[in-house]
């Protein structure tokens, strides 16, 4: 049985990440009058790259063959140590929320390292700018978690999804405000408006694209896939540690497919409002940027201090 | 008593001596008041020879007279021929401040505050004070004078004047030591009297404040 | 066995192999070869006997110490005091010294024929001992020798590539700082001596009652100031990012990996094992000074382009790392939460160890790319990892333990010293939260500024195309570098995946100090090396999280290249160039790298540029010949701390010029003025 | 016996030097009289640490802190004895001088020592004034030795101002003797005499003595404010004779100083003097430091330092206690290390023929051993380890801390002042680039064996103090 549950756990995010991307999409499609592609074209299009040839530049070490790979295991290895749909599997080694942060920081740390290897203007730009957000991120990202592990009164994760912290009103204010601190981080960190425009390719603006212009193929299709597994790991972080209803506390079929069940729809209900919001806002200067990510880590200091 | 007068009288003679030394502007009239506090300072010696009937006193008189009262005024006039520094070198303090700052510092030598120094032999306060003034005053001078030639007399006044109170406090040495003082004083005329030629050479005058190279 | 090795007799054969190295070496001087040689295999045995020494000792968790008095001069006393935190300290020089010492037989080599290798050899090894000697004398004059003789070798290692004027300036300023630093311990240690009548650390532990709490206080801050400047905290630092990038690669790494640590060694015995008990304050103020030194100092590092300066000033934010865990034990202890106290200790302790290894880890690997570009400056590097695979591999582990990417060791450090500041927000009330809440932030901020900082330092050096042609006759170094540097490298994975035993160490070590004897340990490690703080407020594993990462990185690799396809082929392109041709200068350079960084901490880092435009005719100012762009970052500690104190002395030392005007009138009458003040205080 | 020796050695060789005109003849003799001076004033100590007080004759006695002061007049003038040929000779042959002068040179040079030696060993404070004064018309010549305007006018000021200082100090040594009853007897007073009469003298006068012998000798020993002559006469004089200034001949006035001040304490207690000194001494340290950090001339420099660690022993005397045993020990130290720092600055002198710092550069590399010297020199002076003069400075100041805490602290502060004005001055010498026209090499190890024994002996005794000069610092201690 838990053999079962824990490849589900392993393979949840990879298998549902170009979904949330295609429907992200579609929302986006749909908001702009047009049909849109279908929710399933992610996959597809994944499915075409595994199957291309590549070409590398000259330029490239062994590093920019290698990222893709260590970029994309990464995001499976987190995906596999947060909680989805069951805050049962005490997993005490690899779900302590700064392994998380840490862990997710290898993948930026390849993917810069990536950008830069080939030796175009644009790789290096992409990873200046990536690492100048992320670093100004870690702050808000660890301190939004933060905020939630100490009201849990441990930075396990599946132990403070587990904690039944919220049925407490007078912790309210203080996880609102890690929860708007949170989503500003999400945003930062999967490359979404107003940080970033994932559907770009101009040079003054993208970062994200910037970093991967060199890749094709196989290794194309893995950093996009990685990408999108990031994005669920996130949306999947802030729905199970802000909203932490309906994940299976107990060993049970049952338990575990309502679970699953009430994940996706948490899933699908954050990427419509990521739909929306990237129809509606526009992308940042890039120098403004600093000054919201410090807003977020404002905000969840000041959710620390409210914790009494 | 009549001792005492003629010895007040000594050292009031000393004082005056000092007093022109500080005032005169001619080189000759130093050295010769140079000479006359010296001869003092062998009267007094003398003086205390007849007192004390020791003879090997005598001989620290003699090369006294012969090393102060001869040679020295001999050889810093025989610089001054040589040299043709008729005049000596003008001093900091005009004329009316030195006389101010001369009653001053015999008031002071005179005060209450210092009879530790001048109590030493109750019966000699009037000396001593007027000996103490004396070498305040020697040493005002080498302050206030700039010629080499004051100088060098300021010292040797100050000499004088620290011999004058040595004898009248009651504290001459063993006659050795005396008479290595006396030699002492002559090889310090000697060298005195080749820097001051030397000093003339280099500098071109006896103007000690020519000589501001050597800062910091 | 242990008896044997852990015995007196045995610590000073241990120095003696150092001095007769130190000696040999200065012996042999004529021939360049038999002097490195010499001098490196005597450093090479000390430090290996060291290693056992230390390892022997705190396995047997045996106490060494014993003491010569010296008839001659009273006060003093060879006097040792052994016990597990000394061993700690000595198992970490010894550690870096043996591979330094491995590493510098190949690195010395470019010295042959240029300067004497004799003298090298005898500094360094003299380094060494004063090293041994300070993490373990245990009276304060006997200690102050050995200090300044620390200062001393080390001042003339700086100086040692002497016919570079940068070098000399460098040195002169590191020794005048630490010499005032050594004057503010020395008033220190005057204070406990005239409380506690005694020189000798035990002593003065003993009466330490007897001090008054304002003396106590004064003493914190002065031995504060002292080590401080050692260890490099803000704003003492600045003879730091100069001096070390001055000296030798491989003396680079000891000084920035262990002398440094001196500082914190001494911090930790007088404040935590001395002056116990403490005022709460004492605490705070080192886990604000850590948070400042911590975050500025990774900010600096980001701005620079000298290879080793950024690595000098990424010493001063892991220093301030260290200082966090030290400052929130001395919180925690005087707010009575020992088991926390010890927590934050031993994060401390670890960081110390690993900031060790990894910072001389990068020191050694960057020391052989300069070795074969022959320059410092970052922005001529380039591509270096196809002329040097191997150290380049060396680099990227230094640069991921260092921004402490898990398994690798920097990371369990910092998580240790992160949870110990979380376990103070979480359990402190008031302005102490507030405190450890920035604390904890600015450590989190310097986390992500390292990772920017080292994929800069990474990238611009090893990626991309060459932006000199230095770069393209670059050698893989030779194999005595290799083996240092590999060793290192193979450590920071070690001390990472076997962090749970590491811990367990450091508690040991920890419960050695007076005040931790019976303290039930915060941590408990799991058969699966899992650390768990405080029964299940944070654990993590590095085992399971290195064998995660090395099997789904092998799944995933082998599935993508074996399952999905085989069949497909791998064109070699050239990189796109929108149509140009894309020369090295297109890249992006180290500078440009940091700018969008500098630019948003523009107010602390105080960014200046300066235009010079050359022209072809200075009349008409538009055939312009050559364009020069000076980009800089404002010292704000020499413009408003330095500067200003240079000011006030040379101010004084001019006035006091005028007492010898020259004037010889008024030499006499400062006799006279004398004569007449000293009359006047006694008539 | 031995001082009867040491007399009749110098005044042969000046004799010899007076009728001899053959220069080997001078050299020989004169080195051979200092070599009999140093062996027997070791004879000397030796005996004075088995008996305590040793005096020959009535003229002559040595206590512990004379018999100090004798060895370090034997050992640093042999060693300056040695220096002084070789270096006379490269003068010479520069040109800078002629025969005539070589032999005024070592006719001074002898009477010079002699009358050092008599003014620690004379039983009899006005004899000592004798010599002392002896001391100052002997060096007058030497000081005047090159024969510039600049020289002229070092050495007048030196003669005018110690003068001056010596004729106060007569004053008060006089007014020592009103405690004698028997006074103007004829008899000799000698310093054990004063001792024992000290409790007969009027506390007041006793106060007044001391104030004129500190200030009158003070002006000989580098005191400030009376310091002003001795930077220019260091700096003026031919390097082996500033050697002998600041090493040694600061010290024998040192020591009447001293001896002066154990009698007033024995009448009126120890504050009286111990203040007194203390703020001569923090006066001195200074002046020294302020002017040290932008000095211009090298040899003014190493003078300045002189006039530090006068003030740093005073301030040991002041502080009393370990202080003054340390203190003892740092006038060793002091007085070896100094002369071997003027021995090396003299060669760097002859090879730039410059005094100023801005004109020495890259010694290391034109005179590599003296540059290596140099540099030690200047660590083990501003005491860093293994230089016993780290101890010795601790240990005043942990002296001073219990009673004076702020004197202790200002003076630590002034003297890292001074070790950040004077390493930055050794630093811009030692280092960097030589001028083209100097050529590198050096001169003849005749003028490095001197230095280079002066330092290794510093050396040693930082390490290790031979008992019987442990026994004399004890016993010093224990007098004053």
């Amino acid at each position: 049985m838990n053999i079962i549950i824990w490849i589900i756990q392993l393979i949840f995010v990879p298998v549902i990440s170009p979904f949330c991307v295609g429907f992200i999409r579609k929302i986006k499609a749909k908001l702009q009058n047009r049909q849109g592609a279908s929710v399933f074209q992610p996959y597809r299009d994944l499915w075409k790259l595994l199957h291309k040839d590549e070409i590398i530049s000259k330029d490239a070490s062994w590093i920019f063959t290698f990222a893709p790979f260590i970029i994309f295991a990464v995001t499976i290895i987190v995906g596999a140590s947060i909680p989805l749909f069951a805050s049962f599997l005490k997993n005490t080694l690899t779900s302590d929320l700064l392994v998380i942060v840490y862990t997710l920081a290898i993948g930026t740390f390849f993917l810069a390292l990536a950008g830069m290897d080939t030796g175009s203007a644009f790789g290096g730009f992409g990873s200046s700018r990536e690492m100048t957000v992320s670093a100004l991120a870690e702050g808000g990202f660890i301190f939004s978690l933060l905020t939630v592990a100490l009201i849990a009164g441990t930075t396990n994760l599946f132990a403070i999804s587990h904690s039944g912290m919220f049925t407490n009103s007078k912790y309210f204010l203080s996880i609102a405000l890690a929860f708007i601190g949170f989503l500003i981080i999400l945003l930062a960190e999967t490359a979404r408006f107003p940080f970033d425009n994932p559907a770009t390719h101009l040079e003054l603006t993208m970062i994200h694209e910037a970093m991967i212009l060199e890749y094709s193929g196989k290794k194309l299709a893995l950093i996009e896939w990685a990408a999108a597994n990031k994005l669920v790991i996130f949306v999947a972080l802030a729905a199970n540690l802000f909203f932490p209803f309906g994940i299976a506390e107990t060993v049970g079929l049952g338990a575990i497919a309502i679970g699953i069940i009430i994940l996706i729809a948490k899933i699908l209900v954050f990427c419509f409002g990521i739909g929306v919001l990237e129809s509606c806002i526009a992308k940042f200067r890039f120098f403004r940027l600093p000054d919201l990510l410090m807003v977020a880590f404002i905000l969840n200091a000041i959710a620390i201090g409210l914790i009494r | 008593m009549m001792n005492i007068l003629f010895l007040q009288l000594l050292m009031s003679t000393m004082f005056l001596t000092l007093v022109s030394l500080h005032l005169t502007k001619k080189n000759f009239i130093a050295t010769v008041s140079y000479a006359i506090q010296s001869s003092v300072i062998v009267l007094i010696l003398l003086n205390s020879f007849f007192e004390t009937k020791n003879i090997y006193i005598f001989i620290v008189i003699l090369a006294t007279l012969i090393v102060k009262v001869i040679l020295a005024p001999l050889f810093f006039n025989r610089l001054i021929k040589k040299n043709a520094v008729v005049f000596s070198a003008s001093t900091y303090l005009n004329a009316p401040l030195m006389l101010i700052i001369i009653a001053a510092l015999t008031f002071i030598a005179n005060s209450q505050k210092l009879t530790p120094l001048t109590g030493i032999v109750p019966g000699n306060q009037v000396l001593l004070s007027l000996a103490l003034s004396s070498i305040l005053l020697s040493l005002f001078l080498i302050i206030n004078r700039k010629g080499a030639l004051s100088q060098i007399l300021g010292i040797l006044s100050l000499e004088n004047s620290i011999l004058a109170f040595a004898i009248f406090a009651g504290l001459e040495q063993s006659i050795g030591l005396q008479i290595g003082v006396v030699f002492d004083i002559f090889i310090w005329i000697i060298i005195a009297f080749m820097f001051m030629s030397m000093v003339y050479k280099h500098f071109g005058s006896h103007d000690v404040t020519s000589m501001k190279n050597l800062k910091d | 066995m242990t008896e044997i090795i852990t015995s007196a007799i045995s610590f000073f054969s241990l120095i003696i192999l150092f001095a007769i190295g130190a000696i040999g070496s200065l012996l042999f001087r004529k021939s360049d070869k038999l002097a490195n040689l010499f001098g490196s295999f005597f450093a090479i045995a000390g430090s290996l006997y060291g290693l056992i020494f230390s390892i022997s000792a705190i396995i047997s968790g045996s106490v060494l110490s014993f003491s010569f008095k010296l008839p001659a001069f009273p006060l003093l006393a060879l006097s040792f005091h052994i016990d597990l935190l000394s061993e700690f300290f000595i198992f970490v020089i010894s550690l870096i010294a043996l591979f330094c010492s491995i590493y510098g037989i190949g690195y010395a080599k470019h010295f042959y024929q240029k300067y004497s290798l004799g003298a090298l050899g005898f500094f360094y090894n003299f380094l060494l001992i004063s090293l041994f000697l300070v993490v373990t004398a245990s009276n304060g004059i006997f200690f102050l020798i050995a200090w300044e003789i620390m200062s001393l070798s080390s001042y003339f290692l700086v100086v040692y590539d002497k016919n570079d004027e940068n070098n000399v300036k460098a040195g002169s300023l590191y020794f005048i700082m630490t010499y005032a630093g050594t004057a503010f311990i020395i008033t220190a240690f005057l204070f406990l001596y005239k409380y506690t009548g005694s020189f000798d650390f035990a002593a003065i532990k003993a009466n330490v009652g007897l001090i008054p709490l304002a003396i106590k206080n004064t003493i914190f801050i002065l031995a504060l100031i002292g080590f401080g400047t050692k260890a490099g905290i803000i704003p003492l630092h600045i003879w730091l990012p100069a001096a070390h990038p001055a000296a030798p690669s491989h003396v680079s790494a000891l000084m920035s990996g262990v002398m440094i640590k001196a500082g914190i060694y001494m911090m930790i015995r007088i404040f935590l094992d001395i002056l116990q008990p403490a005022p709460v304050w004492w605490g705070l103020v080192i886990v604000i000074i850590g948070a400042v030194s911590a975050l500025l100092g990774v900010l600096y590092a980001l701005t620079e382009q000298d290879i080793k300066k950024l690595l000098a000033y990424s010493s001063i934010e892991n220093i301030g790392i260290i200082l966090l865990g030290l400052g929130s034990a001395l919180t925690f202890y005087s707010l009575n939460m020992p088991a926390l106290a010890l927590l934050s200790l031993m994060a401390a302790l670890f960081h110390t160890l690993n900031h060790a290894i990894f910072k001389s880890l990068l020191f050694l690997s960057a020391g052989s790319v300069i070795n074969e570009v022959h320059t410092r400056n970052m922005e001529e590097f380039g591509g270096v990892i196809k002329y040097m695979p191997q150290t380049a591999l060396f680099f990227l582990i230094g640069s991921m333990a260092i921004s402490a990417l898990p398994p690798f060791n920097g990371f369990f450090s910092e998580w240790l010293t992160f949870q110990s500041l979380f376990m103070g927000i979480f359990q402190l009330q008031s302005f102490v939260q507030w405190i450890f809440i920035i604390a904890a932030g600015s450590l989190a901020f310097t986390g992500g500024l390292a990772l920017a900082c080292f994929v800069k330092a990474f990238g611009a050096t090893f990626l991309a195309r060459p932006r000199s042609l230095e770069v393209t006759h670059a050698k893989e170094s030779p194999l005595s570098m290799q083996v240092g540097m590999g060793v290192m490298a193979t450590l920071c994975l070690l001390f990472g995946v076997f962090s749970g035993y590491t811990a367990t160490l450091l508690a040991k070590i920890g419960k050695g100090f007076t005040i931790f004897q019976n303290t039930v340990s915060p941590i408990a490690v799991a058969s699966n090396q899992g650390i768990n703080i405080t029964n299940g407020f944070a654990s993590a594993s590095g085992p399971v999280i290195f064998i995660l990462l090395v099997v789904v990185l092998s799944l995933v690799a082998f599935a993508i290249r074996y399952v999905v396809n085989k069949n497909q082929k791998i064109k070699i392109g050239a990189t796109w160039d929108c149509g140009t041709d894309l020369t090295p200068r297109m890249e992006i350079t180290a500078t440009g790298f940091a700018q969008s960084i500098v630019t948003i901490f523009k107010r602390i880092l105080k960014p200046s540029i300066q235009h010079e435009i050359e022209y072809h005719d200075v009349e008409s100012r538009y055939m312009m010949k050559s364009r020069s762009v000076t980009l800089g970052v404002g010292d704000i500690y020499h413009a408003y701390l330095y500067k200003p104190l240079h000011k006030v002395i040379n101010v004084l030392s001019t006035r006091a010029k005028n007492i010898q005007s020259g004037n010889i009138n008024a030499y006499i009458s400062y006799i006279f003025i004398a004569l007449v003040v000293a009359l006047l205080l006694v008539l | 016996m031995e001082i009867l020796f040491i007399i009749s050695a110098f005044v042969i060789a000046t004799l010899i030097c007076l009728l001899s005109k053959r220069r080997g003849v001078i050299e020989f003799f004169s080195a051979a009289a200092a070599g009999i001076a140093f062996f027997e004033s070791i004879l000397i100590a030796l005996k004075v640490s088995v008996v305590g007080i040793y005096s020959s004759s009535v003229l002559f006695s040595v206590d512990s802190l004379g018999a100090i002061v004798t060895l370090i007049i034997g050992f640093i003038g042999f060693a300056t004895a040695i220096y002084s040929i070789q270096y006379l000779r490269q003068e010479t042959a520069k040109g800078v001088i002629d025969f005539k002068k070589v032999k005024q040179y070592f006719i001074l040079l002898n009477l010079f020592l002699l009358a050092m030696f008599l003014a620690t060993t004379a039983s009899n404070p006005i004899l000592a004034w004798i010599c002392i004064e002896a001391t100052t018309l002997s060096t007058a010549f030497l000081i005047s030795f090159y024969n510039k305007p600049s020289s002229m006018e070092a050495a007048w000021k030196y003669l005018i101002i110690n003068s001056i200082g010596l004729l106060l100090a007569f004053f008060g040594t006089l007014l020592y003797f009103t405690s004698i009853s028997q006074a103007g007897s004829g008899g000799l007073i000698s310093w054990q005499l004063l001792l024992a009469n000290a409790s007969h003298l009027n506390p007041l006068l006793a106060k007044i003595a001391f104030i004129f012998a500190l200030i009158g000798y003070g002006t000989k020993v580098g005191f400030a404010p009376m310091h002003t002559w001795l930077p220019d006469a260091h700096s003026k004089a031919p390097a082996p004779v500033s050697a002998l200034l600041s090493g040694v001949l600061l010290n024998v006035a040192l020591v009447i100083v001293l001896r002066f001040k154990a009698i007033t304490d024995a009448c009126v207690g120890h504050l009286f003097s111990q203040n007194l000194l203390i703020v001569l001494g923090l006066l001195s340290i200074l002046i020294a430091a302020l002017i040290i950090f932008n000095q211009k001339n090298y040899k003014r420099l190493i003078a300045y330092s002189s006039i530090e660690n006068m003030g740093i022993i005073a301030l040991g005397f002041g502080f009393g206690g370990i202080g003054i045993f340390a203190a003892v020990l740092h006038m060793i130290y002091n007085a070896i290390t100094k002369s071997a720092l003027f021995l090396s600055a003299g060669t760097i002198f002859l090879k730039y023929s410059s005094t100023k710092i801005a004109k020495v550069k890259g010694v290391l590399k034109a005179l590599p051993v003296t540059g290596i010297l140099f540099l030690v020199g200047f660590f083990t002076i501003m005491g860093t380890p293994p230089s016993g003069i780290f101890l010795t400075k601790v240990f005043i100041l942990s002296a001073g801390f219990a009673a004076h805490p702020v004197v202790a602290v200002i003076a630590l502060l002034l003297i890292v002042i001074l070790f950040a004005g004077f390493f930055k001055h050794v630093v811009a010498m030692v280092f960097g680039e030589k001028p083209e026209e100097i050529t590198a090499g050096e001169g003849s190890i005749w003028l490095l064996i001197p230095p280079i024994v002066l330092l290794l002996t510093v050396l040693y005794l930082s390490f290790f103090i031979p008992p019987f000069l442990y026994k004399l610092i004890n016993d010093v201690t224990l007098h004053y």
